[in-house]
């Protein structure tokens, strides 16, 4: 039979990798066509204006310049910018491609110029004059939705978006029986995700067939071809879309932005090819940000810890227009908000709001950081004030792993879970009680160290149809090739998370070939004919089932073959380390090149057999998946400076069957590191007038090499029941899981001072001043 | 990404150097290691019209020893400063400063003139060039002037040097080892938030302390060394005097850090370098 | 940002006032003021050059005279901009008498935006002060006597 | 108005004549087609541009190509020797030192010169050494992984143990 681990499950390294550490790959930046032209946008620098006059006649008069394009030139032309997801009651803005009679956000198009090269668009840019007249603007959510705060889109008449809801159980007894009510205000600031390659894209069209192939840095290529031909006038059958080596996406890549749009329809209207590489700058302001949410929390609990119930409010500012997903994020945030614990009644009001900022959309994690970093600060908040352990709490309130698949309040199905067992773990790899010993012994010398404990689930898989705006299965194709070399399609469009890799692990096990057999194809929509692309941990979970059901077509298929060739039936035959050999004659058998061969070749094949070796599926699944696990952090805070330092930092995570550990290792950790920024140091920030503050690497720091501690890194296995492969996903679990542990550790230092909570980021400033607030020192 | 246009001319000598800078004035900028300038030109926060690149004038990059002093190039880079023997030995504070700015890649570059010369009240030089009681050695048409270091800083990225003047050496006094620089870094820039570099006497009873990033140009902590004149250094005393750090300046405040964070590191980073310096002594 | 700024110039009130409202002493006085023209009824259009050492920007803009209440007090508004950003200002100056001559003091809002937000914020505030400093210091040499008999 | 410059590039001399605002990264990629080097920021923070200089480790988006003038660059594309992999890109490619490739050119040249200073860097002297590099994928244990193996250290006993297969 198939012979499952002799890749799955080793930490190979990856076949992406030789093209990449040459120097060789090809990124949009790189792509040259002949007679190309480069565009610029002009932006406003404006976070609301009203734009009265734009004048391009000097732009358009420098040498080289090919066109100037405002507004009023393309908005009738092109259609809005598309956001796809379904929120009952939304009131939405309409965004057009370029700013039409308002900027609504510093950093929103107002002009575009395309020109021979791209340092005379850049200069042409400067050349056009625009006169703004300055609009009241609106950045604090909180106080666009209290009355007589200016508008951010006038026309809506509010500023509120959408009110959405999540309730369930009983929420008023489980307040009524509770023995204690823990309060808490929490902010989740707003980030930015900034993957180290900006967006990009060229474009060309051919008059000849009238066809349009758009090259983009974007994680969903399939997406975009989907929705640009409502802005574009190219149907989706004459449309390419090519993700070629993108640079890292982490959600900001998740889109259709209206640059790609533009790009398709200047390239339409000029005959030549266009291009357009984002600045960091303009990736800063213009790119979707993440997270951004503030609310206020109460949890009924008994007095041995029990959490009965959570009631949240929370406001989320999208910003100042909707991107692709932008409404659907903060409702994720309320859907997962009960974690990893057994609590029977919720109820959270969600509240999006629009400010004059750009707008807010899936960051690595999307909804969930936020949400479990919630649950796990209000769990320790809760043992706090019960004089709990932060540990017992954890154990009282999960559920038993006989309890899955486990239901949750908000009506997720838990697909498998054993989180008892994974603390259990951390807290070995931990060397939990020398850990605490060394707290002990810290705090007695008078220094201030803690220990933060995070356990978290997530959902992965994105995910079932029914739950995804436009279509959650996945697709992929087959092809034993007539020389029986493998070519496997997917429609999963991996950049970076190794899928080349992975999947050929799974194929070469299951077809029982050499792995440098098998070439795995993606990111061209006229080569992976269909897909939903990557993002939401969904790449080998969602990605990786569509090829196996592929493969289990063609061992059928090949069976019959096999059997014909080797005159039994098909009964007679059976599939082993890549040969199909009569069950009782084991020397009578035929391998994969023989069976293509014959397969293409078509002159011997049984009656009504179709020629070829291929096959193709989509795969629809049933379920999320809920990869979980446990981090464990500890941390010492220098008490003069404020400046915090990881000494521990132990993460156990339960992705389910990994197939390639190196992998999941290298995902764990990048997500470590987003949450180390996230929880110590990153913030978009931006002043009362709408300006940027953090447009750039010199203002918005990234986590560094130095930043990093050292891992101890394990983890448990619970297969996810849902699919064939038993994995679960494990793209954002770093992201997610470490953040809280990191926050609770630092919170768990500054107890003894008295401190209870403080906002993220944790900066050393922050922690100063309330250390200084609470120790009465004098604050400088 | 792209700076706007500008002719660019690479003399050859100081005085041809001179001669550009008279005939093009304030449109014209000196471009040294070029990683203040050219950021600040890609982001078109510059513009000048013509850059006159002083990186093929020999000789300016030399480290030397004369007359009892350690003599600087100005383009001396903050590698070649971090990593001169001659500088461990005689003046270890400018290798130690050096080592702390920016990353490899800039220390490569990045020029301890054009530093001076940008003035950027987050630079980490000032600190030391200060400590230390440099002289900074401008040309000019005039001929060539002398200024000490606590001259030489005027306020925010101004500096003393004319339009027509060229930095072309600093000189430092040798000095022991005893000597310090503790810096609390803006998380992204690199740049300073407060930058503390102290020298502590052969005695161990006077010190000196040049601060960076704090405020709107680098100073003395001149409070701190009264204090400390002719005292035992002992960590209560330094520690004591050390809280006059920010004395007598207006801290500057951004989202990185308010002005009272900094003027705290000011007195924390003080101490901290002061009784490291005494440890090395 | 706000910026609340005292200076004192040798001449009487009614001196100063028309001396900081006519524009050809203000193109004398503004560093980096390469053109004042008056284009209205207390109106200017200018063209400066401004900036630190390293970091210098074009910028047009109008400034406009409102609320003039000769020899006291007016307000000057200031609306700039250049490729790295916009400069909006305003100010009221309010002249009085100290002694022989007159004091002045300026209450300004900054507001900036585009990349001199973004990278400069933390420069404004110095720039600002610098630039008030130095009108003034020009000015109190257009309005000294012994400058005017150089 | 433009300016002749005579570089050599990976071994090769190239002569060319360009504008003196073309940075060295633009010339590179546009001029030499060596697209193997990347831009992450116009800031000089990101070091996806790093390029050697003279054997020295730059940021070529924050030098102008005239300032190359006369002086021998090598790029990632020059790296490999004779169709093998430089132990630095082997050590990438070894111990998964890379997720999304974008950085990674600019990684290994950094880590190049990391291994021109230290023979046997200590894992701080390399997190150190990578300070002007920022990833944004792999949270950087891979990629100092991948320099320690380089500079002939045994890979650190870490996480997932045993030997990579291929």
């Amino acid at each position: 039979m198939v012979n499952p681990t002799k890749h799955v499950g080793q930490p190979m390294k990856r076949v992406e990798d030789p093209r990449l550490i040459k120097g060789i790959a090809t990124y949009v930046d790189d792509l040259r066509l002949p007679g190309m032209l480069h565009a610029a946008f002009l932006r406003s620098p404006h976070a609301h204006a009203r734009i009265r006059r734009i004048e391009t006649g000097a732009a358009k008069a420098m040498p080289g310049v090919v066109g100037v394009f405002t507004g009023a030139d393309v908005n009738d032309q092109c259609g809005v910018v598309p956001c796809a997801a379904a929120i009952p009651d939304l009131k939405a803005p309409k965004h057009t491609v370029l700013a039409g009679e308002r900027a609504y956000f510093a950093g929103h198009p107002v002009a575009v110029v395309v020109a021979q090269n791209a340092y005379v668009a850049r200069d042409a840019a400067d050349a056009i004059d625009v006169d703004y007249e300055p609009l009241p603007v609106v950045t604090d959510p909180e106080r666009a939705i209290a009355g007589g705060s200016p508008l951010t889109h006038p026309e809506l008449g509010t500023n509120v978006a959408y009110v959405h809801s999540v309730s369930s159980g009983d929420i008023d007894e489980a307040f009524r029986g509770a023995d204690r009510v823990v309060r808490q205000r929490m902010v989740h600031q707003r980030l930015t995700p900034m993957p180290i390659e900006p967006r990009g894209c060229v474009a060309s069209y051919h008059p000849g067939d009238q066809t349009l192939t758009l090259w983009s840095s974007t994680q969903v290529p399939h997406l975009v071809r989907t929705l640009l031909p409502g802005m574009i006038s190219v149907p989706e059958n004459k449309l390419r879309v090519v993700a070629p080596e993108v640079g890292g996406g982490f959600g900001a890549k998740l889109n259709v932005y209206a640059e790609e749009a533009l790009c398709a329809h200047l390239a339409m209207r000029l005959g030549a090819p266009v291009k357009w590489i984002e600045s960091r700058r303009e990736n800063a302001a213009a790119t979707i940000h993440g997270r951004d949410q503030i609310g206020e929390y109460e949890v009924a609990v008994t007095r041995d810890g029990r959490v009965l119930g959570i009631k949240a409010r929370s406001v989320a500012d999208l910003g100042s227009y909707l991107q692709l997903l932008t409404p659907a994020i903060p409702t994720l945030t309320g859907l997962v908000l009960t974690g990893c614990y057994k609590i029977p009644a919720i109820t959270m009001e969600i509240v999006g709001v629009y400010t004059n900022k750009m707008a807010t959309d899936a960051y690595r994690g999307a909804g969930r950081p936020e949400a479990t970093y919630l649950i796990e600060r209000l769990m320790n908040l809760i043992a706090d004030d019960l004089k709990l352990d932060p540990i017992e709490i954890r154990l009282k309130n999960f559920p038993q792993p006989d309890e899955f698949p486990f239901h949750t309040a908000t009506d997720l199905q838990y697909d498998s879970g054993n989180y008892q067992a994974a603390l259990k773990e951390a807290q070995r790899l931990a060397d939990w009680p020398a850990l605490v010993r060394q707290r002990d012994d810290a705090r007695a010398a008078g220094r201030l160290f803690g220990i933060g404990v995070s356990t978290y689930v997530e959902i992965c898989g994105m995910g079932p149809s029914k739950a995804m705006p436009a279509g959650g299965w996945e697709w992929g194709c087959v092809r034993i090739e007539i020389s029986g070399k493998v070519t496997v399609i997917t429609g999963v469009s991996p950049h970076g998370q190794g899928e080349e890799t992975s999947f050929a692990q799974i194929v070469a096990d299951r077809l029982g070939v050499p792995i440098g057999d098998v070439v795995v194809l993606h990111g061209d929509t006229n080569i992976a004919h269909y897909g939903r692309d990557t993002y939401g941990s969904r790449g080998l979970v969602v990605g990786g089932p569509a090829i196996v059901m592929c493969i289990d077509k063609i061992i059928a298929k090949a069976s019959a073959l096999a059997a014909h060739l080797l005159s039994v039936s098909v009964d007679d035959v059976e599939f082993r380390d890549g040969r199909f050999v009569e069950k009782k004659k084991p020397d009578n058998s035929v391998d994969w090149a023989r069976l293509a061969g014959e397969a293409y070749i078509a002159k011997n094949l049984p009656p009504a057999f179709e020629p070829g070796l291929e096959a193709s599926s989509f795969y629809e699944p049933e379920n999320f998946t809920y990869p979980f696990g446990t981090h464990i952090v500890a941390v010492e805070v220098d008490r003069e400076t404020g400046d915090v330092k990881i000494v521990k930092y132990v993460a156990v995570d339960d992705c389910g069957v990994q197939i390639n550990p190196l992998l999941v290792e290298g995902q764990v950790q990048g997500g470590i590191a987003h949450s180390i920024g996230q929880a110590l140091f990153e913030r978009t920030v931006y002043d009362e007038n709408g300006q940027l503050l953090t447009g750039e690497f010199m203002d918005y720091p990234l986590a560094r090499a130095h930043d990093i501690p050292d891992y101890v890194m394990g983890s448990t296995v619970t297969p996810s029941p849902g699919n064939p492969l038993g994995a679960k996903g494990v793209g954002e679990a770093g992201t997610i899981g470490a953040t809280p542990a990191i926050a609770n550790a630092v919170m768990d230092a500054l107890g003894p001072l008295g401190i209870r909570h403080l906002e993220l980021p944790l900066t050393p400033e922050r922690i100063w001043r309330a250390i200084g607030q609470h120790a009465g020192v004098a604050a400088g | 990404m792209i700076p706007a246009t500008f002719s660019y001319a690479r003399p050859t000598t100081i005085d041809e150097a001179i001669a550009l800078l008279t005939k093009h004035g304030s449109g014209a900028k000196v471009l040294a290691g070029g990683h203040s300038l050219l950021p600040a030109m890609k982001l078109r926060l510059a513009q000048p019209e013509v850059l006159i690149d002083i990186g093929r004038i020999a000789g300016l990059n030399t480290i030397a020893e004369r007359d009892g002093r350690v003599v600087i190039g100005t383009m001396a880079t903050h590698a070649e400063i971090e990593s001169s023997a001659l500088v461990a030995r005689a003046c270890p504070l400018l290798g130690q400063v050096a080592a702390r700015i920016g990353d490899a890649q800039v220390r490569n570059r990045g020029t301890i003139g054009g530093s001076l010369v940008h003035a950027d009240p987050g630079a980490d030089f000032p600190a030391a060039i200060l400590a230390l009681d440099a002289e900074l050695r401008l040309a000019s048409p005039r001929g060539s002037r002398s200024v000490k270091a606590a001259a030489f800083f005027e306020a925010m990225m101004q500096t003393v040097v004319q339009p027509d003047e060229l930095l072309f050496e600093i000189t430092v006094p040798k000095t022991a080892t005893s000597a310090a620089y503790v810096k609390s870094e803006q998380k992204a820039s690199g740049f300073a938030i407060c930058g503390v570099a102290a020298i502590v006497d052969a005695q161990a009873k006077t010190v000196a302390v040049g601060v960076t990033g704090v405020a709107s140009k680098p100073y003395r902590a001149t409070a701190v060394e009264a204090a400390l004149r002719g005292r035992a250094l002992t960590p209560d005393a330094v520690a004591a005097a050390a809280a006059l750090a920010a004395n007598g300046v207006e801290p500057l405040g951004d989202i990185h850090a308010s002005p009272e964070y900094r003027a705290h590191l000011a007195a924390v980073n003080t101490k901290r370098a002061i009784l490291k310096a005494v440890a090395q002594g | 940002m706000h910026l609340h700024l005292i200076y004192q110039l040798p001449a009487p009130r009614e001196r100063v006032f028309a001396a900081m409202t006519d524009p050809a002493v203000l193109q004398r006085c503004i560093p980096g003021c390469e053109q004042m023209i008056k284009d209205g009824e207390d109106s200017y259009e200018a063209h400066l050059q401004v900036g630190f050492a390293g970091l210098k920007g074009k910028y047009r803009g109008r400034a406009r005279v409102e609320d003039r209440r000769p020899p006291e007090s007016y307000t000057l508004t200031v609306d700039g901009k250049g490729a790295p950003g916009f400069v909006r200002a305003t100010s009221r100056m309010c002249l009085g008498e100290k002694g022989e001559g007159t004091e002045v003091i300026c209450d300004a809002d900054v507001q900036i935006g585009g990349v001199i937000a973004a990278v400069g914020s933390r420069l404004l505030d110095a720039a600002a002060r610098k630039m008030a400093d130095d009108f003034f210091r020009a000015l109190s040499r257009e309005l000294t006597p012994m400058s005017a008999a150089q | 108005m433009t300016q002749t410059i005579r570089v050599r590039i990976n071994g090769t001399a190239r002569e060319h004549a360009v504008e003196p605002r073309l940075l060295l990264v633009h010339y590179l990629r546009e001029v030499c087609g060596l697209t193997g080097t990347h831009i992450g920021c116009e800031t000089s923070i990101c070091g996806a541009c790093t390029v050697l200089v003279d054997g020295k480790a730059v940021k070529s988006c924050t030098m102008l190509a005239v300032q190359a003038d006369g002086s021998d660059v090598t790029t990632i594309e020059g790296l490999a020797r004779n169709g093998s992999l430089h132990p630095v890109q082997e050590g990438f490619w070894e111990c998964h030192g890379l997720q999304c490739g974008y950085c990674t050119p600019g990684m290994i040249m950094a880590g190049v010169e990391i291994l021109q200073r230290h023979a046997r860097p200590t894992r701080e002297q390399i997190a150190e050494g990578l300070k002007g590099n920022l990833c944004r994928c792999t949270g950087y244990v891979h990629i100092i992984d991948a320099i320690e193996r380089a500079a002939g250290a045994r890979r650190a006993e870490r996480g997932v143990g045993g030997d990579l297969k291929w």
